[in-house]
């Protein structure tokens, strides 16, 4: 099974799901250690790529991804906006014009997503962010396509290696984004950005599965 | 959660749409893309000013935008920046071919939606200059951290920067000026209750009753550290004393007093924390030369206070001084 | 009881003294007796206008006085109308000769201590004419009764008969302008929550989550009567409509419009309200000509908002722009 | 026994404890009704009291009650400090400079006081004011004085219906003072003036006894 752009219409709707479903949820994980708005910033970005797919249904999953971007990009606002809107525009540049997409391409896209977050937020490993969720993920990823992966696999290795690095932020002290404001307080909350970095890794597996 | 609101979602537009029809002699409200212009916008060949950020700190920025200080401002959701798609449109709007400065609070959010918008601009053909505000004293300043926010110090660079373009001071000079205000601000804040976030429904951190939070920023984040309540004075010393030091300030230094309401706090008790504010300055052989003390720059219904010191050369203080007109803050005009 | 004061019995006296710091450009503080005078009173040949009243209201008084309104301001303890020894000699401080108005908000107390000291200044060879202002619409007005509060209006009799004491109306015409202003304003406020009198140390009433106070004056007083919380649009709804009705506003009036926060509320939330307000005034073929909106007169950090509604002339109208510099109030100058 | 200054004084600076010791209750009766301020008030005008009688000692029960007077007016505010004001005034005028004071005379100047909160106020009886305190009091007192009352008696009768005065104002609504814009709500509530009427009454037993 390769991935195609009906796999990318569904990922973006499910990931839409998540958001709504877990609205109050990243809030209430942004309350403590930044500004209670990441889930209302999440949700409304999502809503809004349901909208774009509706209006012009795309045709490639590049398609999807650099709609999404967009979208995110001007929708979403905060620091969440421009990360994700960079992750998802690096992986639509990385899908190309490609009708399908297989397990190297699919690694490859991830890294890229990830690489797109570094460059634009400059924080590392450990920093407490979503990057946080982002790296263990492509490099999972990369190595269940290096081996005997299909694309499933590959998807399920990222979702878990992603949902494992946001329950390893919580110990974290932040040094990027709101979180870093409150020094040692940031420690024992999770990332909100990882937490839902790690919802729409999951969402993919279920719009694979 | 009890508001004068109608849905937590339409609370910018509502609110931003009334703005515009109390103060129509003033801006024009563009609802989609979300920004505020100043009624005669752009004005020809002078370099355009546009601010930004999330709302919620309300008279900031819109309040700000008319003659002798911003062209433009920009909304974003309630404690969120705003995006490209709207910053972009702002800044093509005021140009008038001087150039636009973007003053932008140190936050990521804002630092990466402006730093978009901007490389749009510039591929569009408009000049554009960004003056970073990062006066908060709370927040430790490093390479490794996300760096000081931007707090009360906002309004001043916006006052001075504003005075500069109208003058008629290059794009350069006006970037220049904001940058040097900037320099020469510190501020540090407190609360005594937290704010709630419309579309959140609950406060965004506990208080004890006998609590307050020291080194808050304006979007109900915590502060740095609780401490038990104490009266006025004690607090206006603890935020004082990083400002006053962080910005090397000494006897003979002419500076500008801002004693900042978060929103919730009696314009009377902000009068308290000012009157020991300047006790402590006159000890420290300081002369306060302009003050300003209100709501100017908030964090919705929160409690709470900052206080902002500005070291002043002259020209400063004659910008300062320079005719403004915008619906929150008004002189010579 | 959370507050940035240091004694709940020196809140009045460490507050004036901030303000008098604040603005000494503006205003002279007596501190005992205490009251606020205009810098350069008494101006020859002007008649002299002051107001005074319980304080926790800020910025009125004091926040008013400066050329084009109040001559003086005489600030009484928290919620409690000032003392005869204030007032006669601020009285006499501002008299240049011309005479002297006292505008007045119809309480009891703030009626038998002025009444008083006008009695005192006559007797000193002052002329006093007093300027009662009674615009709340939430209470009921009959003789057998203490009659109808002066609330938000206040603040337009004082911007508009100060513009006549400024451009050098007789004493006999500065008080008519007054009471003129006073007959064509109404006024109708909503609390969302109480405010906590320092010396009291507890909220004036208990409202539940969802419930509303509606009627409510400046004084931490309960209303006229609780409902369930509505949506912003409704609570406004039924706060103009008896203002509009009272004041029998219709087709092709100009009116003032004016949205007052209770202290504790946000701008942006006054917004919204105003956005309701200006449309249903629209509806209805009145013309706002003009606008006010922010806090103005407060209930220390009460959540709530007020709705006056002004109907102009072209003389208010004229007074209303002429130029007023004040520390809460200010342009032209 | 007569009354003489020694009595005046100990009177006024039994109402200065009174106050004080009452100061919370009378916040907290004029809370519900009016401004949470009657008891703070009251205190502070008293207290003032206590420092102008202890500079000047007055020579004259008539002066005791006229330095009163004046401190009360410029220390009080609000609507207590005009009527307090204008009793005490009145009075310490019925006095005149009698050294000593019958029961003729006591009952006399109840009766002034009264009319002189009357006179400012404009309330009638039954408006739910400090004159529900002060009426039967003026009344109780001058019957008193007419029988074969004494002094005490006469205090004692002034004191007992200003306290059932005060009392019969808990189901009354509001038609003078603040409480009045409460309409009906004011009922169910005991008006904090004649409360501290009657602490002040009670407080004259007590310095003649
Ligand atoms: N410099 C950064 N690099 C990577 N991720 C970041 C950075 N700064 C913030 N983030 C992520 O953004 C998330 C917050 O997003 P959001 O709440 O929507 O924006 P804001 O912080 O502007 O309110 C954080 O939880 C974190 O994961
Ligand atoms: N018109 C009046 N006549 C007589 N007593 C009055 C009148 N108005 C108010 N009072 C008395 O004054 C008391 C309130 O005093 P206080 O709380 O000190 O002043 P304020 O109402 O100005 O806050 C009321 O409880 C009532 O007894
Ligand atoms: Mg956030
Ligand atoms: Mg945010
Ligand atoms: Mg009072
Ligand atoms: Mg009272």
């Amino acid at each position: 099974m390769l991935l195609d752009v009906k796999w990318a219409v569904r990922w973006l709707t499910m990931c839409a799901e998540a958001m709504a479903e877990n609205r109050a949820w990243l809030i209430e994980l942004d309350r403590p250690i930044g500004d209670s708005d990441h889930g209302e910033n999440m949700d409304r970005g999502f809503q809004a790529v349901l909208e774009k797919l509706a209006e012009a249904p795309p045709e490639t999953p590049g398609a999807a991804l650099k709609l999404t971007a967009m979208t995110l990009m001007s929708k979403v606002g905060g620091a969440a906006g421009p990360l994700y809107g960079t992750a998802f525009l690096r992986a639509a540049t990385a899908f190309g014009d490609a009708l399908e997409v297989d397990p190297a391409g699919l690694a490859t896209a991830l890294m890229a997503a990830r690489d797109g977050i570094v460059a634009r937020g400059k924080a590392e490993s450990g920093d407490k962010t979503m990057v946080d969720a982002w790296t263990p993920a492509a490099e999972a990823a990369q190595a269940a396509a290096d081996g005997t992966g299909n694309v499933l696999a590959v998807l399920v290795a990222a979702a878990e290696a992603a949902e494992a690095g946001a329950v390893a932020t919580d110990p974290l002290v932040a040094r990027k984004g709101r979180a870093s404001y409150l020094g040692e307080r940031s420690a024992g909350h999770r990332d909100p950005g990882a937490a839902s970095s790690a919802l729409i890794l999951r969402a993919a597996v279920g719009a694979a599965a | 959660m009890k508001k004068l609101i109608n849905d937590p979602r339409s609370v910018v537009d509502e609110s931003v749409e009334g703005f515009g029809l109390a103060h129509a002699d003033l801006v024009t409200v563009s609802a989609d893309p979300k920004y505020v212009t100043r009624k005669d916008a752009p004005v020809a060949g002078k370099v355009g000013l546009l601010s930004g950020g999330g709302s919620g700190h309300e008279p900031l920025h819109a309040g700000y935008v008319g003659r002798g200080m911003l062209d433009a401002a920009v909304p974003g959701a309630v404690f969120t920046s705003p995006t490209p798609d709207q910053i972009l449109p702002a800044t093509l709007a005021i140009n008038s071919g001087a150039g636009v400065v973007h003053i932008v609070k140190n936050y990521t959010g804002d630092v990466l939606n402006f730093e978009t918008a901007a490389e749009l601009a510039q591929a569009e053909g408009v000049e554009v200059r960004t003056v970073f505000v990062n006066d908060d004293v709370a927040v430790e300043d490093s390479l490794y951290t996300a760096g000081r926010r931007g707090v009360g110090g906002t309004v001043l660079v916006e006052k001075i920067a504003g005075a500069a373009a109208e003058r008629g001071d290059s794009l350069d000079a006006v970037a220049a000026i904001g940058d040097r205000v900037n320099s020469n601000v510190r501020t540090m804040g407190v609360a005594l209750s937290a704010c709630t976030v419309p579309h959140a429904g609950t406060p965004s951190f506990e208080l004890a009753d006998n609590e307050i939070e020291i080194g808050i920023g304006i979007h109900g984040e915590p502060g740095r550290h609780k401490i038990p309540m104490e009266n006025a004075d004690g607090i206006t010393d603890r935020l004082l004393e990083p400002v006053l030091s962080d910005l090397g300030i000494s006897s003979g230094d002419k500076v500008l007093l801002f004693v900042n309401g978060m929103g919730g706090t009696p314009l009377s008790e902000l009068y308290i924390v000012y009157r020991r504010a300047a006790q402590v300055l006159a000890e420290r052989g300081a002369t306060v030369e302009r003050s300003l003390v209100g709501n100017y720059i908030t964090a919705l219904e929160m409690q709470g206070c900052s206080i902002s010191v500005l070291r002043l050369d002259d020209e400063m203080t004659q910008l300062w001084d320079a005719p403004v007109h915008t619906a929150a803050l008004r002189w010579g005009v």
